[in-house]
């Protein structure tokens, strides 16, 4: 099952990268817009997902790998299930990020751009995610949490847990 | 030929006409603040209210999503408008307050002071 | 304040324009409120004092609410008149009675009395907050495109571009290159192909207007790009957009599409001969794309590593071809002054810089939001004024504008209009916008840390002096945060900063210094403090601080069990000590204490 | 039309320079040397180092030379103490994240950086903090990559995918934790790696070096029970002088041969026998596919990078590639069959190794299918820095030894075999010789000046009796691409192509000696005067045509019979396989960034 999503996943990377070689002469220049597609496809980029868009793209692999690696935004390794993306912006640094980043990183066991061994969490740093009003933030997958404090924010965590536990076991 | 100003005077009347057919005429007019900031301080929920509102029969109601004013500590926010009246902008809106706003308000006319931003 | 629960039947507005030649508002009000007390009106509304309307050849100004009556040229004489009539009587003194109509002034209607916004003036937010942006309609209601329909009507490419230069309006995007200027030079350049670029890679941390200026109204921004690239003879556009703004990406995709859809992009605008379309670019999480020649090497599909300039991208830009990049308040700015005209658009501003600027204010002020206003607006209108003051009764410290290119200016700046010009005499810059303010509870070192830290990480590690430079101010700043600062170490900084700041080869390695530099001027004491005394005054640097119990302690003990360093001691039930010698400053005991029996000094 | 002229003012004198050039450009001509370090004149402005900063009044910030344009009245200032000291604490910011190992490097005493940081007075350091750490990638057996030593200035990056378009290296990761590295940071040796070394001729630190083998060649050299064969490639002996101060174009044939000698090799055999040898098969194969047996253009073998090369990139091509193996590893075939019969000696005995221009021999020596009875026809490659250096080391007196013939019966060798070193020179060599096998009449006027010289693609026609042969000429590996995909657009076009993977050929080669303190790597006119070294050998030479060499003659009456022999296909002759590493890309639109 586990293949046949994975076949299903580069098909439609394939075809993404079909119709960019259709619509451009420039194919070079979509590559980080390929880089996305495939990230948002597999969680990550794979060196399988990398070769796949060297082959088909004609683009240099050490020339992804670059790329790949020069953006913050796509990620190398497979992700934990939550992404928890703490924004250390100016304002909610000021705010006391710093102190919220301490916290979770002592209650995950982890480090920005790691994952929790359970492979449950991932932890990442964003610039600034616009939620200045609610400084400090943290955005857990595509939820925004404000206003936090270090005895909130472990609440939050564990709830995540606690739900996770309960879709388990249910 | 016609010129690009003619084209887009024709274009306003046009647009104008679909406003005014989905109901800007009405008496009231909620705009709830829907951009990222506004979304994360849950505005998503107090929409939800509104609209349900709506479709469950709340009349002579206007409504429409707006992007973010600017007033991030406050947020979400929600606007009244009636012509002729000082538009009312409420602050740090949930989905008890946008019930009693539909209740109050729009429903009773009564505009809730403690929660509009001065 | 609300003593009075009674209805608020009107609301009056006097321009009070920072930098009004009329100047009469305080005097106006004065009047009024002496009318209204004489009518018995005193509770049934309110006076508000707004920055600057925009309509100063008609002021002083006064506005009356419900109706958004403006009155125009008013003196003294005619509040009497005014009050009588229109708020007793209801009806209005048509002789006073302007016919002004800006496309801004929609937001003040519905705002104005907003203590935060009234004070405000909306050119490139005007409509943000007040459309539903995914509606073409309504922009389209509101004078939408009209501009693209007049220029593509009754004005020639080099006439847009000298309107847009007689503007004077100025790049808002960092360093304030006259905008008109940078359009001459790519329509002048002769090319096959040509690049129009919307730059809304908003990577500052705590800068976030472009997104909320995408979000609340993406169609200015297409109009004006529209616009520009009818100017320097472009036929492609592109918007290069954070991949991390997901609403604001979705929005302008739909924006792109209902324009297409309207002919307002694509072949043949609105029945002319100009043929435009726009295209989305995302970015993927790299500061340093900000930078043009960064922006244009990520559009091309290749690390975002900055290249020397001449040639500049007018010349040499995407794809080798002529390319003109501006930022998204830039481009906001362009359909209002092409329907507004460049002479009205002047004399909003100061000499050199004209028109308003949107700053997303932050920190430890009460009221945080995003904030536009007339060049000129002093620091303090819009941190005491706007911004309501410090939170909590803390005394203010300093204010960080321009992110992390920019510099802390401490209380005697607080009068500096803003301008180009004055920031950067003062040590800072405009930016793009972003401006923190920073109480007595934040220590200035941590906070050149800080952005430091930020900048060495979004060093593209292309040239020596910002790579490897702003590795070694880290590690001068994290050492003297920790306690372990030398003599001669703020030396090193300075002239490790100067050599960045001339050395680098792109405008982030050039002004990665200035949160250093501006703090080492404005608050050197701080930094002697932590290096000769080891002390940090705002208690933020966790190893200068000393950890002591006090005599709420009952002996229970819970510190001495977690303290990892032993360096606790004391007998059960009697007050504990801790060993400085031995304390590693982990702050534990701090946190398990239940008696707020350990302080930190 | 007279030229026109702007004035510019350096250091507040004016000078009379033409419009359009970099403020360096114009600097050099007028004798200012401003210092630099990521500047390379073949290459791409990187802008990246920033040593060549300079002020220019009116601007704000350093101008970097490299890169900013002159313009009419222009005031620059080369060596305030303003901008001696911006430079000072520039390089000093490199060295602060690089090892302080200078006596132990590889590259001590001909090292840029240490020599920038010697002229910029660097004598205490004001900002040391934490230095890279990662570990040295040794899996390649030719190319040494160690990323503490890289202080990033790009150039190898480009050298890679610019000149050599094989783009194998690339910048990863960002600022502080900038690194240069094949895609996914996998081994240099399951990258695309062509092992070419011009990464190592460009870099201006040890970052990328040679694998080493001189301490294993001294053991060896030591060893009583071997027999040391050495043999020498054409271009070793057109550069190897310049390793001892000699200045380039001066050939050091003879005392080679004496310094190798000395060393401790029991025979020291000539590259150039062997190239002799390898225009008698390629020349004879090249009439065979001309007469239908096999495909056109024959595509010469020679060059070991370029071989990765076609085998990763044009794997569609590789039966257009000459059957023949290269000069070295036909001498080394040689020497483990024919040589051992004559000395009386078991082949395993004898210990075959290549002094070479080159560090993708090194590669090429491990070829499995290259081995001859199970035995590595050569068993160790030094390049010709390696050999300045043991013979250095040794303490043979290089500039005064008194030079010495190669040995017999492998050492004579023809002009055509001493030009098989410059880019051009193979094609002129086996034109000498297919002319004569297949018209029966020897070709006078020899020198094929349309080969001749450094223009990325070159091309000629010679008519042999009365048919016309087009051939084409390319070096440096991405003008070989260049020209391959010529060919393979227009399959008729061309009847033979040469390809040399180094530019300039082996004379630019990836083991040539490193550029001295007033040069640069690869700099056109040392390739030029190494070339004509070679030119000269040729034309002093009494044969100047590879069937004329006595001793190949002998070697075919003696062993192989006759050119493309069954002896002579076993072998002198290989095979060229499909090559799949990862980084792979088929060659089309995009090759270089």
């Amino acid at each position: 099952m586990q293949t046949s999503l994975e076949n299903d996943r580069m098909a439609k990377l394939k075809k993404y990268m079909a119709d960019v070689l259709e619509k451009t002469d420039r194919p070079e220049s979509y590559l980080i817009a390929v880089l996305h597609r495939a990230q948002n496809l597999f969680g990550y980029l794979s060196r399988d997902v990398m070769d796949e868009i060297a082959l088909t793209m004609n683009i240099p692999t050490s020339h992804i790998w670059g790329v790949a690696t020069f953006y913050h935004y796509f990620k190398l390794k497979p992700q934990g299930k939550h992404s928890i993306a703490i924004c250390l912006g100016t304002a909610c640094y000021v705010k006391g990020a710093g102190d919220i980043l301490r916290t979770i990183k002592k209650e995950l066991k982890i480090g920005i751009g790691e994952t929790t061994e359970d492979g449950f969490f991932s932890l990442h740093e964003a610039r600034c995610l616009g939620a200045c009003g609610l400084a400090p933030v943290v955005m857990i997958d595509d939820k925004i949490y404000g206003e936090l404090t270090n005895q909130k924010i472990i609440e939050i965590i564990n709830n995540y847990r606690k739900r996770d536990r309960k879709s388990k076991e249910g | 030929m016609m010129k690009p100003l003619d084209i887009i005077r024709k274009k306003r009347a046009e647009a104008i006409n679909r406003i005014v057919g989905k109901g800007y005429l009405s008496t009231k007019r909620v705009y709830v603040g829907m951009a990222t900031c506004e979304i994360a301080a849950g505005s998503k929920e107090v929409m939800e209210v509104f609209k349900e509102a709506v479709n469950k029969g709340l009349t002579d109601v206007y409504l429409s999503q707006k992007g973010c004013a600017g007033r991030c500590n406050l947020e979400p926010t929600v606007e009244v408008i009636e012509e002729g009246k000082i538009p009312v902008k409420y602050g740090k809106v949930n989905e008890e307050k946008a019930r009693e706003i539909i209740e109050r308000h729009l429903k009773g006319g009564e505009v809730i002071e403690e929660w509009v931003i001065k | 304040m609300k003593k009075n629960k009674s209805k608020e039947n009107f609301i009056i507005t006097l321009c009070d324009g920072p930098s009004c030649i009329h100047n009469k508002s305080k005097e106006l009000k004065r009047d009024i409120e002496i009318q209204l007390e004489k009518k018995g009106l005193s509770d049934n509304g309110r006076i508000i004092l707004s920055g600057c309307l925009g309509m100063c050849s008609k002021g002083p100004i006064l506005i009356v609410n419900p109706g958004y009556t403006i009155y125009g040229h008013v003196t003294e004489k005619d509040i009497p008149e005014i009050v009588e009539s229109h708020l007793v009587k209801g009806k209005p003194v048509s002789r006073l009675i302007i016919d002004e109509d800006h496309l801004y002034n929609r937001f003040f209607r519905v705002f104005g009395d907003v203590g935060f916004f009234g004070k405000q003036m909306r050119i490139t937010l005007r409509n943000c907050g007040i459309i539903d942006p995914e509606s073409i309609d309504d922009y389209i209601s509101l004078r939408g495109y009209e501009a693209i329909a007049k220029i593509l009507s009754d004005m020639k490419p080099e006439e847009v571009i000298e309107e847009v230069k007689r503007s004077g309006l100025r790049g808002r995007g960092g360093a304030g290159f006259p905008t008109g200027m940078k359009w001459e030079f790519t329509a002048n350049q002769k090319s096959d192909e040509k690049y129009v670029i919307c730059n809304a890679d908003e990577g500052d941390p705590g800068a976030f207007m472009d997104r909320s200026a995408i979000e609340g109204d993406p169609h200015t921004v297409i109009e004006g790009m529209i616009i520009g690239g009818y100017a320097v003879g472009s036929a492609k556009g592109i918007v290069y957009i954070r991949a991390e703004y997901p609403l604001a990406i979705t929005r302008l995709e739909k924006a792109i599409k209902d324009a297409r859809d309207s002919g307002f992009l694509g072949e043949n605008i609105l029945g002319s001969d100009f043929s435009f379309d726009i295209e989305i670019r995302l970015g993927a999480g790299a500061f340093v794309c900000g930078e043009e020649t960064a922006l244009i090497h990520s559009i091309e599909g290749s690390r975002g590593m900055p290249r020397p300039r001449p040639p500049y991208p007018s010349v040499n830009g995407l794809f080798g071809k002529p390319t003109l990049i501006n930022n998204v308040e830039t481009w906001a700015n362009v359909p209002v002054i092409i329907l507004d005209s460049a002479d009205w658009f002047r004399k909003v501003g100061t000499e050199k810089s004209k028109g308003t600027k949107v700053f997303a204010l932050a920190g430890k002020v009460k009221n945080t939001g995003l904030v536009e206003v007339p060049m000129g607006t002093t620091l303090r209108e819009i941190i005491f004024d706007i911004g309501g003051g410090i939170e909590k009764g803390k005394k203010f410290k300093a204010v960080q504008t321009g992110g992390p290119s920019g510099g802390c200016l401490p209380e005697k700046y607080l009068d500096t209009p803003i301008d180009y010009e004055s920031l950067a005499k003062a040590g800072s810059i405009m930016g793009s916008g972003g401006m923190i303010v920073i109480d007595e509870d934040s220590c200035m070192v941590n906070i050149a840390k800080f952005f430091l830290e930020f900048t060495q990480n979004e060093s593209c590690g292309k040239c020596t002096p910002c790579r490897e430079g702003t590795k070694r101010m880290l590690e001068i700043l994290t050492r003297i945060t920790e306690g372990k600062g030398e003599q001669g170490d703020i030396e090193k900084l300075e002239r490790l900063g100067n050599l960045i700041k001339k050395a680098s080869l792109c405008g982030l390695g050039q002004s990665a210094p200035n949160p250093v530099l501006s703090t080492l001027t404005n608050f050197r004491e701080e930094y002697e403090e932590h290096i000769k005394h080891k002390k940090c005054r705002a208690g933020e640097c966790r190893l200068l601080l000393d950890y002591v119990i006090n005599d709420k302690c009952v002996g229970c003990g819970a510190c001495k069990r977690i303290c990892p360093a032993g360096a606790v001691s004391g007998n059960p039930k009697t007050p504990h000590v801790i060993d400085k010698s031995k304390c590693i400053k982990c702050g534990q005991c701090y946190e398990i204490c239940k008696f707020g029996a350990v302080d930190k000094k | 039309m007279e030229k026109k002229t702007i004035t510019i003012y350096i250091n507040d004198k004016p000078y009379r320079v033409e419009p359009e050039q970099t403020v360096m450009q114009a600097a050099d001509k007028l004798g200012f040397h401003i210092p630099r370090l990521c500047y390379h004149p073949k290459l791409s402005i990187e802008g990246a180092c920033r040593v060549c900063i300079v002020q220019v009044e009116g601007l704000k910030n350093y101008a970097a030379s490299c890169s900013y344009p002159v313009s009419d009245g222009m005031k620059i200032h080369t060596n305030t103490q303003e901008i001696r000291r911006a430079r000072r604490d520039i390089v000093e910011l490199i060295l602060d994240n690089h090892p302080l190992d200078c006596h132990t490097c590889d590259r001590d005493g001909n090292c840029e950086l240490q020599r920038l940081a010697y002229s910029m007075g660097i004598k205490k350091r004001h900002f040391e903090g934490e230095k890279k750490s990662y570990d040295k990638d040794l899996s390649s057996p030719s190319v040494v990559r160690d990323p503490d030593k890289c202080i990033l200035c790009g150039r190898c990056v480009r050298i890679c995918s610019e000149i050599q378009k094989v783009n194998a290296l690339r910048q990863a990761y960002r600022g502080f934790k900038t690194v240069v590295m094949p895609a996914y940071n996998m081994p240099f040796s399951e990258s695309v790696c062509t092992t070419c070394g011009q990464c190592i001729n460009v870099c201006p630190t040890a970052s990328f070096i040679e694998k080493n083998y001189t301490q294993e060649l001294f053991e060896k050299l030591s060893d009583k029970s071997l027999i040391k064969v050495a043999q020498v490639a054409p271009s070793v002996r057109a550069a190897i002088g310049e390793a001892f101060g000699i200045p380039p174009g001066t050939a050091k044939e003879k005392e080679t041969a004496a310094a190798l000698k000395r060393l401790g090799f029991d025979y020291v055999f000539d590259t150039q026998f062997s190239a002799d040898l390898t225009i008698m098969e390629e020349a004879s194969e090249f009439l065979d596919r001309l007469q239908g047996k096999g495909r056109l253009p024959m595509i010469t073998s020679c060059s070991s990078a370029w071989m990765k090369c076609m085998e990763q990139f044009y794997p569609d091509l590789i039966e257009n590639i000459s059957t023949c193996k290269s000069p070295m590893s036909m001498m080394g075939a040689v020497l483990k069959t024919h040589f051992p019969e004559k000395i009386k000696a078991a082949p395993e005995k004898i210990f075959s190794v290549a002094v070479m221009c080159c560090t993708a021999k090194k590669y090429e020596a491990q070829r499995p299918e290259l081995k001859i009875n199970g035995l590595n026809g050569v068993d160790l490659v030094v390049t010709t820095r390696e050999a300045a250096w043991m013979i250095k080391s040794a303490g043979i007196d290089f500039l005064n030894i008194k030079g010495e013939e190669f040995d017999h019966p492998l050492g004579l060798s023809s002009g055509a075999g001493a030009i098989f070193g410059t880019t051009g020179g193979v094609m002129e060599a086996a034109i000498r010789t297919a002319y004569e096998l297949y018209t029966g009449e020897t070709l006078l006027d020899i020198e094929v000046n349309e080969l001749r010289g450094l223009k990325g693609i070159k091309e000629g026609k010679i008519v042999m009796d009365g048919k016309e042969i087009r051939v084409a000429v390319a070096h440096g590996l991405g003008n070989a691409c260049d020209l391959l995909d010529i060919a393979r657009k227009e399959p008729g076009k061309y009847h033979f192509i040469e390809v040399m993977g180094c530019p300039g050929g082996c004379v630019g080669g990836g083991g040539q000696p490193y550029a001295d303190a007033n040069s640069i790597p690869l700099d056109e006119e040392c390739l030029k005067l190494r070339a004509k070294a070679l030119y000269d050998l040729d034309r002093n030479r009494t044969i100047r045509r590879s069937h004329e060499n006595p001793d190949v003659q002998r070697l075919y009456k003696e062993f192989l019979g006759r050119p493309l022999s069954e002896l002579s296909h076993k072998i002198l002759h290989t095979h060229y396989k499909k090559k799949e590493p990862k980084g792979i890309i088929p060659r089309g639109l995009v090759r270089a960034r």
